[in-house]
């Protein structure tokens, strides 16, 4: 369904961002380079995005779509790059057949072997090879994450907890009090083999005012967070682009 | 071929757990080199995992085309801007992807001037859909919800300059809610995870928990 | 007045687009004082003698970059004019073209090379993983650099071997990565560990600040002003201090006003 | 002479206090009586420790230097350590001894191929003020070896043996009885209200999940969930739509709502297009949800899983239209929108209680009671080692130091 007013916006729009583009082409403001072009491209990419504040459109999904794919492509290339090529191209495949004065890292090969039974999650004969991969990874990394875990928050988080509650200045101490008195009640709330009545039930509610309050300061933040990405973004518009503002 | 399939992957995951659990609390020069080993293996299966991501992405897009769902067409632009990331990184300014990888070329101008903007740009959109939320929807609708927005109302203004100039008392009573009952809810809540976090790897070395093997035989 | 609640959706966005607009246009000065977890990140950095080693790991991507690249110039900043050299590395694949681009150009403004005052490791895939092989060995984590240079024996790594060998570690977070940080890489090795990290996660950096794991962190784009005061290097994000003034207490406006009618009207479904 | 005398004063009234003054003051230097060098333990046969005794010569102006050699005969050249003598005092001892750890490799750039070799290091502690140097007469000596405990994280051991144990126990338990005790989750019932509420209004119910793939916990624990959901849709013969973005998850959602229609006996009222994939990226979905929400203005909405930014656009299109909300995920950064936003939030691990509840599954029930009676233990060492703490008692903070 296309609106016959959606159209004359949108041609509207783009003989105005032509426009303005070719003005500053023209004084030089935006240089017919790399740099000049990538402007203009970004500015229009940045436009298509907003686009879908009006509503969603086609040139929202085009540009979505590209975004898209152009993330998982500059992933890939990364990948390779990065990963791939010096530690198992470089370190295993290419000294096996030509001398770089290095020897073949072949402890590699159980990694590499690893890597590729993971493809084979999408064959069908053999998606159960993929499983050692999963194995090994989820493994491995469920046996480090638990003694580390018990010390870095179980312990670590305990220790500033089983300090005096006296601290020297009375607010101090009611703020230490607090702490306390928050951290048990929270984890009261999440505890669930016991109804929530009488004491019980009296702790878990005060847990419920201390997560709101959390909360609360969690939202402030976000709220922060998503208006700091748009200030970013009007000023690329108003710098990068018209130049507006210094 | 049970065994295979089954037995293998679980004896992996004990063995691989428990092996790495107990290498915590041996600080021999040995434990430390089997973890230094066992950490490289798995940051490369960690990169090829890399790309089943990729696979499911092509391969979702292409099935689109394929049976012409709608919006098919729009899979097209996502093949194209893959396309041209790809090819301009295996291209490498000429040098090709087997050489070092070179800077300043077309693969960079794609990264700074389409992915760099479509990605900032697109997680500030929730900007306006925040303001428009905080007029439209965000109710006081019960008690828990009223001493959240006055918390939160409270951390707004006071961690922003204007918050001062309203009144020198918000800044501080918005440092007291983040040091305070902030912090300990927090920390609860970090307590409460990490217990999870603990008791799922228990359960996953000793085979309960099999969830992350996917389904089927 | 339930009419007023109906608005159509757009006028709000128009009215959010001019309050950061309007003041990036007419630039009044809002001051930024430095809080103290953002001055004790700031401190730890400025207490480092020349030539020490300071570790950046750029772990966020493009959706972030507003709020954090300017965290990254800001930190930059100070290393290089304090002539500190700087391990920058990252854990997002798209975290790479950002955090080298940024490197390289406050390099060169302060004549630093790659290799020699800086190294730019790039990126590996398996988070927590590799926080853990560098922990025991950088050289087996990245064996060449992001150029592809070896790293054995790079001037920038001098005194280097583990992780155990940086004087201050930087986290620029956007996720769950900081935990990676502190639970593989700061309680295990032994470092210090600062985090700058998105609004969102800021509120959940308290608990480590008050147990000491962390020696302080930068929250969203405030933080980061608030670190280019302390460098005296004022850019994009204290200029963005007066426009995220506004817009806040527009939100606030917007909430104030919408319960108001929403009570008004006797809470209606 | 006035200012003579009032130096004079000040002097012996500060001297007094200090004896480091005094001591260099005359010249002489204190040495320490005592120095040890013996193999760290609990490390991986790096390093050595250094300890000795504080001497009442200690000041800014003074410091210590450690030599080190191979042999015992010397020559002591290399400089093992430089520290102001005021400095670096062993934890705990109340500045009475010097405590540290230096790794002799590093210092003698030991070549790989001797590295099987031990040596043993020979060690002389000197005194150096800017008037004067004095050794200690003691030449210490250390073997650094690797060893194979380290004692100072027992702690963690523990804990981690009684943890295992405690979760294997539990869940045996729990297969064995079956009807495992847990508390009402609120928010079920609010279900309930909701999905008679569709009935009334003979409008469909949506339900949402998540953005996380099937291998996450807070997938499993929707789709727990979505099975009562669905079976009481099937009851109540209202139409149930379920959203996916997952390839996996759809196969698995569609597989239980059929489940769920076979159980009510109505397999016939099964319409297998209304569990759906909505779209692959977080974006799209939220727009195809929205689409859908403004469209058939669904009744009851349900919000199920783990979330990311798009909470936020969902759950208000959803307020907009005027559904009934329920949001349950374990994704704390959202929940406060999903709260100012949904009639009902299940919050963080009310996921899984909720979906332990429903499903009686015996694994999910006995790791629960599991993680719950390790809270319950955490919560009392908190509370008395807080008390005991205050009171000078502080054997619990000692259990629990980290290691």
């Amino acid at each position: 369904m296309i609106k016959k007013t959606d159209v004359s916006i949108t041609t509207w729009i783009l003989i105005a961002f032509g426009t303005v583009n070719i003005a500053f082409l023209a004084t030089g403001k935006l240089g017919f380079n790399g740099k000049g072009l990538g402007i203009i491209t970004a500015v229009a990419i940045t436009l298509a995005m907003y686009s879908f504040l009006y509503k969603d459109n086609p040139v929202f999904k085009i540009a979505e779509n590209i975004f898209v794919g152009v993330a998982m492509g500059y992933s890939i290339i990364i990948v390779w790059f990065n990963i791939l090529k010096p530690d198992v191209f470089e370190a295993l495949i290419v000294p096996m057949f030509k001398d770089t004065g290095n020897a073949p890292q072949y402890l590699v090969i159980v990694p590499t072997l690893l890597g590729l039974f993971m493809f084979l999650r999408f064959s069908s004969k053999l998606s159960w090879l993929s499983r050692w991969s999963f194995a090994f990874i989820v493994g491995m990394g469920s046996g480090i994450a638990i003694p580390n875990f018990i010390n870095a928050i179980l312990l670590r988080q305990l220790e500033p907890m089983l300090a005096p509650l006296y601290t020297g200045s009375f607010w101090g101490t009611i703020d230490t009090l607090l702490v306390l008195i928050g951290v048990v009640s929270v984890l009261f709330y999440f505890f669930f083999s016991m109804e929530h009545k009488g004491v019980i039930g009296g702790v878990s509610v005060i847990g419920i005012w201390f997560l709101m309050i959390a909360f609360g300061a969690s939202f402030g933040y976000t709220v922060m967070a998503r208006m700091s990405l748009l200030i970013g973004r009007i000023q690329f518009l108003l710098k990068d682009w018209l130049g507006i503002i210094q | 071929m049970n065994f295979l399939k089954r037995t293998v992957p679980m004896i992996i995951a004990f063995v691989m757990g428990v092996l790495m659990a107990f290498q915590y609390y041996v600080p021999h020069e040995a434990s430390q080199n089997l973890l230094k080993v066992v950490t490289r293996w798995g940051m490369i299966i960690s990169g090829f995992a890399m790309f089943i991501g990729a696979y499911s992405l092509f391969h979702m897009h292409w099935n689109r085309i394929k049976h012409k769902v709608s919006g098919w067409g729009y899979s097209i632009f996502m093949f194209f801007g893959a396309g041209i990331a790809i090819i301009s990184g295996l291209y490498n300014g000429g040098e090709l992807f087997w050489n070092d990888k070179q800077s300043g070329t077309m693969f960079d101008w794609i990264f700074d001037y389409v992915q760099v903007p479509a990605g900032a740009t697109i997680f500030s959109i929730l900007a306006f859909f925040m303001a428009s939320a905080a007029y439209r929807t965000f109710r006081a609708r019960n008690k828990e919800a009223t001493i959240l927005l006055i918390s939160a109302i409270i951390v707004m203004l006071g961690r922003v300059p204007v918050g001062t100039m309203i009144s020198q008392y918000i800044p501080i009573a918005a440092d007291w809610i983040m040091t305070v009952p902030n912090l300990a809810a927090k920390r609860a809540i970090l307590i409460g995870v990490s217990i999870g976090v603990i008791a799922t790897s228990i359960k996953i070395i000793f085979g309960i928990e099999k969830a992350y093997l996917g389904g089927g035989d | 007045m339930e009419k007023l609640l109906k608005i159509d959706r757009r006028i709000l966005f128009v009215l959010v687009a001019l309050a950061v607009t309007i003041p990036l246009l007419f630039r009044f000065k809002m001051p930024v004082p430095p809080t103290r977890h953002v001055k004790s990140m700031y401190n730890k950095i400025d207490s480092l003698s020349e030539d020490s080693h300071v570790l950046i790991s750029f772990d966020y991507d493009p959706s972030s970059k507003e709020e954090l690249q300017p965290m990254a110039h800001a930190l930059l900043h100070h290393c290089f004019k304090k002539n500190i050299k700087v391990i920058g590395m990252t854990l997002y694949p798209a975290g790479t073209g950002l955090a080298e681009k940024a490197i390289k150009e406050i390099g060169k403004e302060y004549g630093k090379k790659s290799g020699k005052d800086y190294v730019f490791l790039g990126f590996k895939a398996g988070s927590s993983l590799v926080i853990m092989n560098m922990g025991e060995d950088i050289y087996t984590a990245f064996q060449e650099d992001f150029y592809g240079k070896k790293t054995v024996g790079m001037q920038a790594l001098k005194g280097v071997r583990s992780l155990r060998d940086i004087d201050y570690a930087v986290n620029l977070t956007a996720s769950g990565i900081y935990e990676a940080w502190i639970v593989y890489g700061k309680e295990k090795y032994n470092f210090d560990l600062g985090v700058g990290c998105t609004a969102v996660m800021g509120p959940e950096m308290y608990p480590f600040i008050q147990s000491s794991q962390l020696t302080g962190f930068m929250g969203g784009l405030k933080g980061a002003a608030e670190y280019e005061t302390l460098v005296g290097h004022k850019d994009r994000a204290s200029a963005g201090m007066a426009p995220q003034s506004v817009v806040h207490v527009l939100v606030v406006c917007f909430i104030l006003f919408g319960n108001f009618i929403y009570f008004a009207s006797g809470r209606k479904k | 002479m006035h200012k003579t005398l009032s130096t004079f004063i000040l002097s012996i009234l500060i001297l007094s206090y200090t004896p480091t003054a005094f001591a260099v003051e005359g010249n002489r230097l204190f040495v320490p009586k005592d120095f040890q060098a013996f193999d760290t333990p609990n490390d991986s046969g790096k390093s050595i420790t250094l300890r000795w005794p504080s001497s009442p010569s200690e000041s800014d102006d003074v410091e210590y230097v450690v030599y080190m050699s191979t042999t015992i005969k010397g020559p002591f050249e290399t400089e093992a350590l430089r520290i102001r003598s005021n400095t670096r005092y062993e934890e705990g001892s109340n500045y009475s001894y010097h405590l540290i750890d230096i790794e002799p490799d590093k210092l003698f750039n030991k070549k790989s191929s001797d590295k099987d070799v031990k040596t043993t290091y020979f060690f002389k502690l000197v005194m150096m003020s800017n008037l004067t140097t004095r050794t200690v007469k003691k030449i210490a000596s250390a073997t650094p070896e690797g060893n194979w405990f380290n004692w100072s994280r027992s702690n963690n051991f523990i804990i981690m043996i009684i943890f295992s144990v405690l979760i294997l126990c539990c869940i045996n338990h729990a297969k064995r009885v079956p009807g495992l005790f847990i508390r009402k989750i609120k928010g079920l019932d609010a279900i309930d209200d909701a999905l008679g509420r569709a009935t009334e209004m003979g409008k469909p119910a949506l339900f949402v999940h998540g953005l996380n793939d099937m291998d996450s916990i807070s997938t499993i624990a929707a789709i727990n969930i979505l099975g009562r959901i669905a079976l009481r849709v099937a009851e109540y013969d209202t139409p149930l739509k379920v959203s996916n973005i997952y390839p996996i998850v759809l196969t698995v959602s569609q597989e239980v709502v059929k489940e769920a229609y076979l159980e009510a006996g109505r397999p016939d009222a099964y319409v297998e297009d209304n569990v759906f994939l909505a779209a692959s990226e977080q974006f799209p979905y939220v727009v195809a949800l929205s689409g859908i929400m403004t469209r058939e203005k669904p009744a009851a909405n349900f919000f199920v899983g783990y979330f990311y930014a798009e909470s936020l656009i969902l759950s208000e299109t959803g307020a907009a239209t005027g559904a009934i909300q329920i949001a349950a995920t374990d994704a704390f950064t959202q929940l406060p929108f999903f709260i100012t936003t949904c009639d009902y939030t299940l919050m963080g691990e009310e996921l899984y209680a909720a979906s332990a509840y429903l499903s009686r599954e015996p694994l999910l029930l006995g790791s629960l009671r599991a993680q719950d009676i390790a809270k319950e233990i955490i919560i009392s060492v908190i509370v008395f080692g807080a008390l005991l703490a205050t009171c000078g008692i502080d054997w619990i903070s000692f259990i629990f130091k980290p290691g």
